[in-house]
């Protein structure tokens, strides 16, 4: 049975201009022990299709449908009879604990009137009730664990008075705080310079292997993807376009969005001319009928225009929403 | 859409040929095209209680021009034989204790009153916007200097400025006008600083910078008009504070001397038969409040309305 | 290639930290470069937050003031350039930014953006003359003319991009100063950009210093490229060669921590061996900027600043090559 | 952090002699001779006597020397309309009162002030959070003196629940304090709900719910710290306030304080007290803002002092 599975997924934002379809009709699944990566641009709802499954949207934001299993158990909004005040209940009990969450800018993310420890040690104090010794000792270990010299000295310090990759070593150690099954990674290295970043591409990919915990990894960077992850997913307009192991979408791509990001981005060792995809990302406030694609698609379809393409599987692990391969499977 | 439909639908081989470029819109904008004044207008009507402000003033400002012309007593003229009466058909706020119509001299008053306080709120304006402008766009030793400048004045009370130069130039209108400026612009010029010190730094000020633009394009085309929104709100609220100032000082008896009046002086001589007929203190005091309370929603009002956040 | 167009010789940038007493430390931002970029030539400039790379672009176009050294624009000197001659000097040499959404006033129409530069230094005469070279210079950013009277805050990433590449195009300047133009865009978007500005460089024959922080980006659009870390100048050579074989070890570490697209590439790896964390601007260690970091420091990085010197083609400042 | 307050101390002196400065050559600027009345019955010799005894016979600047050392020696002089009680007395006398009616409206309009703030920007239901708002505008927008009177009208004289002259039992403060701190409880209502609102909306709040903290948790914890720390920011000013809006509610409800004393003296001229209160009051303001500009350094890490050198 896998860890997490998410069915037709569908998040909405209200706005002044109108309803933001940010996610619409997602559906994965990941593994114990998997490093799951979300690829797609701004405007695509990776962010916002982990936020849903956390809890985490903001105030004008709803998962309006789908159901997600954790472990077994379900844990969509609308599924819980009493309501938001159930549902926070149940979640507070999961976040931190069972699931936790690494963020993009460390810069931001850190409550900057508060010192480390206490920033640390709240996980542990909401979920294993250990008392502000036992607490501290721990940090102390985290805080090592990540990689963080002189630990016990720091902890009385003031996020500002970090690095950035310092930062964002604390904010891992403040979600490794009680060893949860599942930790998302929502674009963790990309406000980091490229050295840094490889550093702490290399200490989650070290600390998932020592806990064996399943990461999900959002990104827009596919050599990150390519560095870490195990499984790929790629989201545009909102929608899954293809998902597959890392050497089936890199080496046998078939929806044309993933063969334009490959192609417009810098492989040194190809040293192939750039062919960027043409205009720019949809509006989400009416979200094309057909495939959010279409419009910057050089093999778009009549079809594509009118209806969203099936989900055709290309085999056990390698998906795509895409009418050039559901043509082949119709024209049968 | 599963596999199931797939089957029952009719495929024609049509459906199947490339899609022509022209229907891909690929450069399209996402939102029709409204004018920055509009858009703040529409936003701006959404708040309904600085609409009920707006109407509230206009209405106030046309009284105040047009009542003392046209009525038929003047705001000076006695008549001993109708001491204090209660609001009647001929004088709709009854008469003062010289028989004097209150109706005419509480539009007088606001006269007086939105005089001050609008072209103390103007002066500021420019003088707080040039200050601040220059001592945050140049920075430096001259933004040290001009600074210490500002915290000394800020640091004095206000009504202390405005009563030392009522003692030195007498009571009148203009000193109160000067007394209220000389403290006041320093609120704006410390909001424009603070403003233009952040949006100096930012890319489309630098980008300015680097076409040859002069500083004065730079500092009145660029930026400034990036902080007009909390120039508008502040500007809005001065008003209010300059009224405030104005009424205060009649009212503890520095103020404009006799006969003329303000909301301030007519306050202060209501207060004196506050037992016998409270009625009389009602109308300034009513006024000086609605008055302030329209110019308080509406500077609530166009904060939102002209907030970039909100877009 | 004749005299080269811009021609920088030691340039240094310091920025005092507080303090009116002198003792406080001072931040070498941009310290001792020299290079020189010729005509129709893009020079890369790549390095990590801190390295100096956005403040020499913008010592040049005199956004910061320089503290030393000297900078040659077309032969003359520029470094210390007032009044009428830089207004001059304005017109070769333009500036793209990073973040579009700061980049463009929001209280303008693109119309008036554009406009702009041609007000401030009075050229085409009448506001039709003015319009059409607008709408000339959107078609050749591949946007409609009828947007000349859309705010900025209706546009995606790119398209402002492109609005504040048609707003330097406008004095039909020389040489344009790109100062991390694509790291806020989305990687589709950015190979838009990059190819724009390479054609535009082949039409008008410009030439760019081209800022970035992802060598990837860098190497594709720059004839030659520059490392720098810590204000100074560390490699600079051909694009191509400099990638396939770099010399300085922080460049080895830089291209090594790039994670390439390529899983097979990927796994092959070995992992990075640089250590520690940058050093704070306010103490540099003494000698090589980079030799608390460096696999391969000895006690001489310790004692000397080791200069650019040319092997075998290529400008490298270690001591590994004698 | 001693020798930023050391900094902050040393500017304040300066400004403080350049207030005293002001203020000297202001009371010399004022026409007419400070006696009035008085001197034209008195014959010659007691009117030279008069002068010389308050050394007004000697030039400005011999005048301004003594004025200075005098000051230095905390020595004020003696009061010109009440013969023979030195200003340091009346100041002496007066300072408790106000000093107590300032305290309880200070602390009154803080905490009345923090929690409508928070009630405001926290409560789900919208009619909560506009009914507070509309609150906030009306107290911002009505003088004090107004709040005052109408007050004083409704509960002294009309109700008689409370009494209105002086400040002899507990029961005294309730009408002067709570008009005198209407205002600032609506800027602080305002500017916590701004700051709260703000918080809430923080990145560092997301991560804080991540860990499965509580709701509650969250707010105190969190929220609170960061969005007092503009409301201690702006104690400096708010007592400049209270301090300024005392001089007429100590006049309406007949208070022998600070504020009352001010405003006599103005009105018969009495220059020596005038001048000490000017600086008494500038010296209080310029206090008040350094403490709360250490306060705020306190709460805030990010703001480096000398003790907290960043590692």
């Amino acid at each position: 049975m896998s860890l997490l599975e998410v069915n037709h997924l569908t998040t909405q934002f209200t706005t002044e201009q109108g309803q933001v379809q940010a996610v619409r009709d997602v559906s994965f699944s990941l593994e114990k022990g998997e490093i799951l990566g979300i690829v797609g641009e701004s405007g695509s709802g990776k962010s916002q299709a982990m936020y849903s499954v956390m809890g985490l949207l903001a105030s004008n934001g709803r998962v309006t449908e789908g159901s997600i299993r954790f472990n077994g158990t379900e844990i969509a909004p609308q599924h819980f009879a009493g309501g938001m005040k159930e549902y926070e209940a149940h979640m507070r009990k999961i976040r931190g604990n069972e699931i936790s969450m690494i963020f993009q800018d460390p810069m931001s993310f850190l409550n900057p009137v508060l010192n480390i420890e206490t920033q640390l040690v709240e996980p542990l104090l909401n979920h294993q009730h250990l008392s502000r010794q036992e607490a501290r000792q721990k940090a102390i270990e985290l805080l090592t664990k990540v990689g963080i010299p002189s630990p016990e000295a720091r902890l009385k310090q003031y996020p500002h008075e970090f690095s950035g990759g310092m930062r964002q070593r604390i904010i891992i150690a403040i979600a490794l705080a009680c060893n949860p099954k599942l930790i998302i990674a929502d674009e963790p290295t990309t406000a980091l310079d490229v050295t840094i970043q490889a550093k702490i591409l290399q200490l989650i990919k070290s600390l998932q292997e020592q806990m064996d915990s399943s990461v999900i990894l959002i990104t827009h960077d596919l050599g990150v993807v390519a560095n870490i992850c195990h499984r790929v997913i790629i989201l545009y307009g909102g929608k899954i376009m293809e998902s597959g192991t890392i050497d089936e979408i890199f080496y046998d791509p078939r929806h044309p969005y993933t063969i334009g990001l490959l192609g417009c981005v810098n492989n040194p060792e190809k040293d192939q001319e750039l062919h960027p995809i043409p205009g720019s990302p949809p509006d989400l406030l009416q979200p094309p009928a057909g495939c959010p694609f279409v419009d910057r698609c050089e093999k778009a379809m009549k079809i594509c225009k009118r209806m969203p393409p099936p989900v055709s599987t290309l085999s056990p692990t390698h998906s795509c929403s895409c009418w050039l391969e559901a043509k082949k499977e119709v024209l049968k | 859409m599963n596999n199931l439909e797939l089957k029952d639908m009719e495929w024609t081989e049509d459906l199947f040929e490339p899609l022509d470029s022209s229907e891909q819109n690929s450069e399209f904008i996402a939102m029709e095209s409204k004018t920055f004044l509009q858009d703040s207008w529409n936003r701006f009507k959404k708040n309904k209680l600085a609409l009920v402000g707006l109407v509230f003033l206009v209405l106030m400002i046309l009284m105040a021009i047009f009542v003392p012309m046209f009525s038929k007593y003047s705001y000076d003229q006695m008549d001993m034989t109708a001491l204090n009466q209660l609001p009647s058909a001929q004088h709709w706020f009854g008469t003062d204790k010289f028989g004097r119509d209150i109706f005419v001299r509480v539009m007088y008053g606001a006269r007086i009153s939105l005089a001050v306080g609008f072209s103390a709120a103007i002066i500021c304006l420019f003088i707080g916007v040039v200050y601040g402008g220059i001592s945050g766009y140049v920075g430096g030793k001259v933004d040290m200097v001009m600074m210490r400048i500002v915290d000394i004045i800020y640091a004095i009370p206000s009504l202390l400025y405005v009563i030392f130069i009522m003692l030195i130039f007498g009571s009148n209108v203009w000193s109160i006008l000067m007394g209220i400026c000389v403290s006041s612009w320093v609120g704006m010029a410390r909001l424009v600083r603070s403003q233009v010190l952040s949006l100096k730094e930012q890319e489309f000020a630098l980008a300015a910078y680097v076409l040859g633009a002069s500083t004065s394009r730079i500092l009145f085309k660029h930026l400034i008009l990036n902080c007009i929104g909390a120039i508008i709100v502040n500007v809005t609220l001065m008003v209010p504070s300059a009224i405030f100032t104005e009424a205060f000082l009649s009212f503890v008896g520095i103020g404009i001397s006799a006969p003329a009046s303000s909301w301030g002086t007519l306050a202060n001589e209501a207060r004196g038969l506050i037992e016998s007929n409270p009625i009389q203190i009602i109308w300034p005091v009513g006024a000086i409040c609605l008055t302030m309370l329209s110019l308080n929603f509406i500077g609530d009002g166009v904060g939102e309305a002209l907030d970039p956040k909100k877009k | 290639m004749s005299e080269p167009i811009l021609q920088v010789e030691h340039l240094k940038t310091y920025f005092a930290t507080g303090g009116r007493f002198g003792k406080h430390p001072v931040v070498k931002a941009v310290n001792d470069v020299s290079f020189s970029i010729g005509h129709h030539e893009t020079l890369g400039l790549v390095g990590e937050s801190g390295c100096g790379k956005s403040t020499l672009g913008r010592t040049i176009v005199k956004i910061n003031q320089p503290t030393g050294g000297k900078i040659y624009f077309e032969g003359k000197d520029i470094t210390s350039l007032k009044g009428k001659e830089l207004k001059d000097f304005r017109r070769d040499v333009q500036m793209i930014f990073q973040d579009p959404y700061a980049s463009l006033n929001s209280r303008m129409t693109v119309g008036e953006i554009i406009r702009e530069p041609m007000e401030i230094h009075g050229l085409y005469g009448s506001t039709k003359e003015r319009d059409e070279k607008v709408c000339q210079l959107l078609e050749t950013v591949g946007l409609k003319p009828d947007h000349i009277r859309r705010y900025p805050h209706e546009f995606s990433g790119g398209q402002r991009q492109r609005i504040c590449i048609s707003r330097a195009l406008a004095l039909n300047p020389k040489f344009i100063i790109c100062d991390e133009p694509i790291s806020a865009l989305d990687v589709s978007i950015q190979a838009q950009i990059i190819n724009l500005l390479q054609k535009i460089q082949e039409d008008t024959g410009i030439s760019y210093l081209f800022i970035a922080h992802d060598l990837g980006a860098v190497k594709h659009i720059s004839h030659r490229i520059g490392v720098m870390y810590l204000g100074s100048l560390v490699e600079l050579g051909d694009s191509d060669e400099l990638y396939h074989n770099p010399k300085h070890p922080y460049t080895q570490a830089l291209l090594q921590s790039i994670p390439i697209p390529d899983p097979k590439v990927e796994r092959a790896k070995k992992p990075v061996e640089i250590s520690g964390e940058l050093p704070s601007p306010l103490n540099l260690p003494s000698g090589c900027a980079f030799r608390t970091r460096c696999p391969h420091a000895c006690e001489r990085c310790a004692k000397e600043t080791p200069q650019l010197r040319d092997v075998d083609g290529r400008q490298v400042a270690c001591f590994l090559y004698k | 952090m001693l020798k930023y307050a050391a900094k902050r101390l040393g500017m304040g002196l300066v400004t403080l002699f350049v207030l005293a400065t002001a203020t000297f050559f202001l009371m010399k600027a004022i026409p007419g001779s400070p006696f009035g009345a008085e001197v034209s019955q008195m014959s010659a010799a007691a009117v030279e006597k008069l002068y010389e005894k308050y050394d007004l016979d000697k030039s400005i600047p011999e005048q301004y020397v003594i004025y200075i050392k005098n000051v230095l020696h905390n020595d004020f002089g003696e009061s010109m309309t009440r013969k023979g009680i030195s200003v340091n007395s009346i100041i002496a006398k007066a300072l408790p009162i106000t000093a107590k009616l300032g305290g309880v409206a200070f602390v009154f309009s803080m905490v009345t002030g923090i929690v409508l703030g928070i009630i405001a920007a926290l409560s789900k239901r919208q009619w909560v959070q506009n009914s507070v708002m509309i609150f906030a505008t009306v107290g911002v927008s009505v003088p004090s003196f107004l709040y005052a009177l109408m007050l004083m009208t409704v509960f002294g004289v009309i109700l008689q629940w409370l009494p209105f002259i002086g400040l002899k039992t507990p029961l005294h403060y309730i009408l002067p304090a709570f008009s005198l701190s209407l205002y600032p409880i609506s800027m602080v209502a305002r500017l916590v709900r701004s700051s709260m609102t703000e918080a809430m909306k923080q990145d560092y709040m997301v991560l804080a719910k991540s860990k499965g903290t509580s709701p509650i948790k969250l707010i105190v914890k969190h929220a609170l710290k960061n969005c007092l720390i503009p409301v201690v920011t702006y104690a400096g000013p708010l007592v400049a306030y209270l301090m300024t809006g005392s001089f007429v509610i100590e006049s309406i409800f007949s208070i022998p304080g600070l504020g009352g004393e001010f405003v006599t003296s103005v009105t018969n001229r009495d220059y020596p007290l005038i001048m000490a209160l000017t600086i008494f009051f500038g010296a209080f303001i310029i206090f008040t803002n350094l403490v709360s500009d250490l306060l705020t350094a306190m709460i805030d890490p990010r703001i480096k002092l000398e003790k907290r050198k960043a590692a």
